[in-house]
């Protein structure tokens, strides 16, 4: 097994933190896996991704052109990889920041409302969360609760007061992507 | 009565850093809430009279995007 | 009795720039540094005659800005660079804009013997004691106890030592025709900054020898602090580690008005 | 030890630590600066030796200063900061001392940019300083590779007098990795009987210098550095191999360059074209031999790098002229995908390869064909 | 212009004076410093600008800066000192600007000694700098092929907007011959479209430089140099030939090694051995084609250089193991006898030769036999 | 009334140093200041834990004459070499020996870091004026108007630049804890030079900082003149254009008597 | 009466450059013309009495050639 | 044909001039010639020592191991060059500064007292001039004429003076040579 996974936006929206969740929570539950940010050139302001792939075999190439997963937090990144991922991929994209719906046909697109969902439950930043959250439906590799162990084992001393609401966005997160019609 | 002026930001230059607005002696000054430019910042602008076109906001400016003029009055004899 | 209203420009862009938007971060003085020289070279009118020198640091892409001739150094190399360069074109005004890190740290032999040997060249010396371009370490103008990502715990000055006031020393050379320290943070200064810049290009001009203008200048993003706030700080904790004023003017220089 | 998530220019800085490294002399530099930070707060919190140094010619030169008195000791830099090292590095080894260095290497040539590259290879193996002297140099391929070769170097660096360096390409710097780290070794200095710690009581005093005067001295030098050198092509030399039992062609990579060639390989299999990878980590000294032999069995090969061709004149001399070499690569900071790979390993699987061409002119044209 | 009697450092400097040479920046260093010391007597009297930098560091700057202006400039070093100009070359090479440069090569690694030694062979041909880049390298083997190739230097290097560097072993600059100089060609200063002059009212702002943010405007640079290497390598390639046409063994050796080999291959033929010399003047582009045909008739090669067998892996590249290649050395300042290639002309010609063999590893046996 | 007599010995070689005799040109003042360097640490009791730096420059086999351990520097970084022993052998005594074509023009950035670091490190730093080993070239030291090889009408400040004062500029900063410049061309003036250096080795035995002497020294080689005309040549020439004194005694230093 | 005081001068180390002899106070010493050293130089020795002692020749030789001894006298009561 | 010469004494015996002198002679003369110097260690004190070579041809290696041609001003240069000279070549000795005769009978020893027969001219300096002058008794291919032009031609101006003296150092010394039986 081994999946690609690139997640994509605004320096600002967690999108790096956002990988380093899923390699964690990979990690812990004995796979392989790279997490490679896009360094350089675009660091400063514009925009950021980074590539997460996780194996059951030690993993080649650590970047991909064409992923079959990928979260695009904002309209370029909508644009850029709706592009590139592979046929029969999932596409999960953040509709708070996006003013148009698919193009493609033979990939899944799944519009949530990351902003608005993360408002709700009273913390912006986790936008990234709520996207993840959605992702999950479609990595079936990688449950909700690995997830939530990763951030308990991982997530700063100083955020671990935060957990539940991560927790929150996390679930509020994969419900909204299970309810979008496939 | 004061010199009147006023203050055209470039939308391609500002950043919004809030400098011009701390140096406004006349403190006519903000950003611009409502509008994002190009680049994704909020802009300067004036939001009330009483700018004398000091010209000191663009003195402040580090991204050279204010222009600055101010209204020159002359008197003239009326006509006979 | 009636009045006719008519319209003055009090102020524009200057010529001295080409369009491009720069890529500093919002409320980075380097932005106003840039602006003055810009200014200078239009009132002077040398924007024709003009090649620029750029560090390796933020300033890396001075070369976009300025609507001169420009040519991209090694990092610390840029005096060197305009040596050769103003040796071959005498009658070309040559100047180099250059971080603290650039300047202060790997470039020390090279700043040192330009003003020894009294280059006739203008050096504009951004000092925001840190390296931004990197992301924030330490610099030799780092503040004692000022934390950067090589200084987490503070500037030691036990292990790190201690900060090297740049305008002093080269002020001991008697090369240096003109060697002052300004700071940006609020309009008088930016105005006294500006004068000092137009003074190390006449300096320059009339062959007067090696001039340098030390700028106090801010990092909020590194510093951590709003742009604003990052004003304060300059005015607060810089200004009285490197004293604002003329450290060396040469009895020529002395004479010219501007 | 626990795998935890490493960041590989943190790993590689820990590794350090862990493997009793005494002193850190650095100079920050896209992409390596991270080793310096991190050492820049863990080395004091553990009573050790951190500068940073005025420049990275300073820092070869701290290096050099503290490696004369036999603790281990290390720089790490990127392409144009190892260009200033030059002179430093060559004394270091005609004082025959260790020493460890990292070069996280970036886009060139010049101030390039600070993506990912492979160019500096030829400066590393072949000698960048001046007169004759091979250093040892690892290529990792992964951030626990990484922490593995940091370890190994300061004991091969220690064994033979030399110097070990260390090439990371950027992207193995700034990419996490699960990784175990070793346990820490800490400090136990010994006590060489050539380092020149001070005499203090105990013994006559010594002298470490890279001056012969006279020539037939230093050609003795010479001869010495030749010596451990075929030592160190007999015992050292290290590679992975992939595929290659019933391979008819091998692809040779090292770094991400291997990395992604191995993707292409797994893919090549699948679709059962027998070729296989081999990932050299010790690129110098180089697996000439392993090289040599399969040029007696296989068809041919492909090198891929992140560079215009350079380890590829390495593998040549290997083959001999024996089977066709091809050659891949990209530059200026490029990495290239497991699909341009797949699309070379197509190419030479199914077309008709001439030995007698040059590879790299052969790939700088379609390489010209491709824009 | 009468022959005069010339001492090697001299004749390149007034050579390159005569080749119009406008400014001058350089750092004293033996076996070179002739070279500056003529030019800072020659370079004021003509009005022209002579800087005695304050190291090989800021000369190699000062070059960079002045090159960028389009006038011819130079610096020269010895070995140390050009280790010191690695970043500065790369710097010159990705702005691609022409600049000349000149390394009386020394005996090392390390501070080592002054005498006469081939040893930067490596870094000059191979690239010591960072990045992939290639300058043309020049090895002259007499006085006055050195004038003449100094004032060549200046040709190529705006040519092809490189690097030129001319590389002598120190005997070759200390020694005295009679040489005819050029005329002097005298200061015309080309326009070029890239020069930065300054604007002065007649045309748009120009920058130079070598950063490439995007790698992939990066790699469109390195294919860039690519191009213009591949025209360099068609055109420019040099070598003299001594005795070839019937020749069973060929001596392949550059500079002064070159010359020794002459008196050896000039005894043996005496003896009617038919044995020839291949004397490469340019070693960057390397003369491949002609040894690549040789290799199609004779029974062998033998490379001889003051270095530990660096030219010889190019010869091996262009032979392809097809026939038995040998090496001769001796290192660390050592200039070999006529007699001692005598004797190994004597040991290819009569001994059975080792196809597979490494002539490196063979060679140290006997070196280290010898002793 | 008889009288008895016995011999005291007044003077002897001292036993710093090594057998071997120097490589010195006759009279040439390196060895007076190897000797009172070689003196102190006999003094101090120091031979036994001091590692010395040499440099590239005539005093390239400085290794050779002094009884403790050495090492060898590029040309110009002996302060850093000098740093990496000192920062893992802390309580070694570590000192350079240094020309001024070393220290003051190609090893400008590293003396000046070591300085402004504040490294514990003592630097006898030799002025004479050119460069002695490679044939008597310009130094960045070498007075306006002296004849060298590479300044051969006669140094011309103008294109061949200024004299650098080392010890004035490196006063300048915080990280220095003894700075002096003395002469070694007569009884008086060695004796206050072996003061100097005898304060600059306390300096670092006490953990007080940066020290550095700067020492008036002769070339009669390629001055061309005889060593007793050197000496002179010092005293009239020298001494005008390179004051003798303290530039910098810190605080913690002042204190010490020795 | 002044201090008596001799000096030995090292063939090994002496380089006959004078600078002893211009130093010596009481101008005993001169380079020995009929000797040369292994090295071919011509060595310092004193030529007259009156040497005191003083070391100043020691003090600015540069290849610490010279030793100096100082004789002492001192005063014994007479047997009875 | 190709000849090889040694000059070797103390620095400060002429030995590099008088091989210099020897070059332009041969150059004036119309032949291949290269003059090299040891330089380097044995530069400061010491001994010093050049190498000519003059030829008809493009001359090959600019040094020789074993020279048919040799000038030895002081002693050390008789002991080294006595060993390495070739059979049958000829060994120009400066008297005034050996103890001791030949020891080789397969070459020709010429002992002759250089400074005295300088001194006699009146200029101490001159003895290399002798030592060359001998040397021609052995080197057909080079007259005393030629290097008396040579000397006209390249004596720096300010030496000019000293012509008449070198003549006859040269011419002395020719004769002091002729007159030892071979
Ligand atoms: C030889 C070399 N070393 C290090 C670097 C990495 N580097 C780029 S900019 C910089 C420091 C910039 O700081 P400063 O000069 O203070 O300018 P600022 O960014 O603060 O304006 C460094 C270390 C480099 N490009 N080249
Ligand atoms: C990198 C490098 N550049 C140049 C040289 C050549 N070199 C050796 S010593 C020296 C200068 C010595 O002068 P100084 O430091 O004043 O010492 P002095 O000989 O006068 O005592 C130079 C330029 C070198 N060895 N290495
Ligand atoms: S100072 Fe300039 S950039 Fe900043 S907010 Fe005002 S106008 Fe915008
Ligand atoms: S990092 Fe700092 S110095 Fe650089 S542009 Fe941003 S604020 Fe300015
Ligand atoms: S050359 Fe000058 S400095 Fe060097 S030893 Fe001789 S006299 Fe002393
Ligand atoms: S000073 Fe020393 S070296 Fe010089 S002559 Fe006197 S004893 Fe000899």
């Amino acid at each position: 097994m081994q999946k690609e996974i690139i997640i994509a936006g605004f320096g600002g929206q967690g999108v790096l933190f956002g990988g380093q969740v899923l390699a964690y929570a990979a990690m812990d539950s004995g796979m392989e896996v790279t997490w490679i940010p896009s360094y350089g050139p675009e660091m400063r302001g514009g925009t950021a991704n980074c590539t997460v792939i996780i194996a059951d075999d030690e993993i080649g190439s650590p970047l991909v052109k064409n992923p079959p997963l990928a979260i695009a937090l904002n309209l370029p990144s909508f644009d850029k990889y709706e592009e590139t991922l592979a046929t029969g991929g999932t596409l999960i994209v953040n509709q708070s920041m996006v003013d148009r719906g698919a193009k493609r046909t033979d990939i899944h697109v799944i519009l949530v409302p990351c902003n608005e969902i993360a408002e709700e439950i009273g913390d912006k930043k986790l936008l990234n969360m709520v996207a993840v959250g959605a992702l999950l439906t479609a990595l079936p590799e990688i449950s909700v609760k690995d997830v939530e162990k990763a951030l308990e084992g991982h997530l700063p001393v100083r955020h671990k007061h935060l957990l539940p609401k991560n927790y929150e966005a996390l679930k509020r997160g994969f419900e909204a992507a299970q309810k979008v019609p496939a | 009565m004061p010199a009147k002026g006023w203050i055209e930001v470039s939308d391609t230059y500002c950043k919004g850093c809030e400098l011009c607005l701390n140096a406004c002696p006349q403190e006519v000054i903000e950003l611009d809430m409502s509008r994002l430019t190009p680049k994704g910042y909020h802009p300067a602008h004036t939001f009330k009279d009483g700018c004398t076109g000091c010209a000191i906001c663009a003195l402040v400016c580090p991204d050279a995007a204010i222009t600055v003029y101010r209204e020159v009055t002359k008197a003239v004899p009326a006509p006979a | 009795m009636a009045t006719t209203v008519s319209n003055n420009l009090v102020y524009e862009r200057p010529e001295g720039f080409t369009e491009t938007p720069t890529h500093y971060c919002p409320g980075c003085t380097h932005g106003v540094a840039h602006r003055l020289v810009a200014e200078v070279l239009e009132e002077m009118d040398l924007i024709d005659r003009t090649i620029g020198v750029a560090p390796v640091g933020c300033s890396v892409f001075a070369y976009n800005y300025f609507d001169t001739d420009f040519v991209e150094a090694p990092h610390g190399r840029a005096p060197a660079m305009a040596t050769g360069i103003k040796r071959v074109l005498p009658d070309r005004i040559v100047f180099t804009y250059q971080g603290d890190g650039d300047l202060a740290s790997i470039g020390m032999g090279e700043i040192v013997h330009a003003a020894a040997r009294g280059e006739n060249l203008t050096v504009i010396f951004i000092n925001n004691a840190n390296y931004g371009m990197t992301g924030g370490q330490m610099a030799p103008t780092t503040l004692p106890g000022m934390k950067t990502t090589s200084s987490p715990n503070g500037r030691d000055v036990e292990t790190q030592g201690f900060p090297i006031r740049m305008a002093e020393m080269l002020a001991t050379l008697d090369g240096a025709g003109y060697v002052v320290r300004r700071s940006l943070h609020d309009p008088k200064n930016i105005r006294l900054a500006k004068k000092a810049i137009r003074m190390a290009f006449e300096t320059q001009a009339r062959g007067l020898g090696f001039s340098m203008v030390e700028l106090l200048s801010t990092c909020p993003t590194n510093w951590g602090m709003t742009p604003v706030n990052s004003l304060k700080f300059v005015e607060e904790h810089m200004v009285p580690a490197y004293p604002l004023g003329d450290y060396k003017v040469a009895a020529g220089v002395a004479q010219v008005k501007v | 030890m626990p795998r935890e998530l490493w960041k590989g220019n943190e790993a590689i800085a820990e590794a350090a630590v862990r493997a009793g490294l005494e002193a850190y002399f650095g100079y920050p530099i896209t992409p390596q600066t991270e080793v310096l930070e991190y050492l820049s707060r863990r080395m004091p919190e553990l009573g050790r030796a951190f500068v940073q140094a005025e420049s990275e010619l300073g820092a070869i030169n701290m290096v050099y200063g503290a490696a004369c008195t036999g603790v281990r000791v290390m720089s790490s830099s990127s392409s144009p900061g190892v260009s200033l090292m030059m002179e430093g590095i060559s004394y270091i080894a005609g004082t025959e001392i260790p020493a460890v260095l990292v070069n996280v290497m970036r886009g060139g040539p010049g101030l390039g940019n600070i993506a990912p590259s492979q160019a500096d290879y030829n400066q590393a193996v072949h000698g960048g300083g001046h007169g004759d002297y091979q250093p040892i140099v690892l290529a990792p391929s992964s951030v626990q590779e990484a922490i593995d070769l940091m370890v190994m170097s300061f004991d091969l660096a220690e064994k033979y007098r030399a110097i070990c360096m260390v090439i990371l390409d950027g992207s193995i710097g700034q990419m996490m990795e699960p990784a175990q780290m070793p346990e820490m070794r800490g400090i136990k200095r010994a006590n060489w009987d050539w380092a020149t710690d001070g005499k203090m009581g105990k013994r006559e005093r010594r002298v470490l210098s890279s001056i012969y005067l006279d020539p037939i001295e230093e050609e003795k030098l010479n001869l010495r550095l030749l010596k451990r050198w075929k030592t160190i092509q007999r015992d050292e030399v290290r590679y992975k191999e992939y595929y290659l039992d019933d391979a008819e062609f091998v692809i040779v990579g090292f770094g991400t360059a291997g990395r992604v060639a191995l993707s292409a390989v797994r893919q090549a299999r699948q679709k059962g074209i027998r070729v296989g990878l081999l990932r050299p980590i010790t690129v110098s000294p180089f697996p000439s031999e392993i090289i040599d032999q399969l040029a007696g069995r296989v068809n041919g090969f492909l090198v891929t790098e992140m560079n215009s061709g350079q380890m590829l004149e390495d593998v040549r001399l290997a083959v001999k002229g024996r089977v066709p070499v091809e050659f891949y690569g990209r530059m200026g900071g490029v990495v290239p995908f497991t699909e341009e790979i797949s699309h070379e390993i197509k190419r030479i699987t199914t077309s008709k390869l001439n030995v007698t061409a040059n590879p790299r002119e052969e790939w700088y044209e379609r390489m010209v064909g491709m824009r």
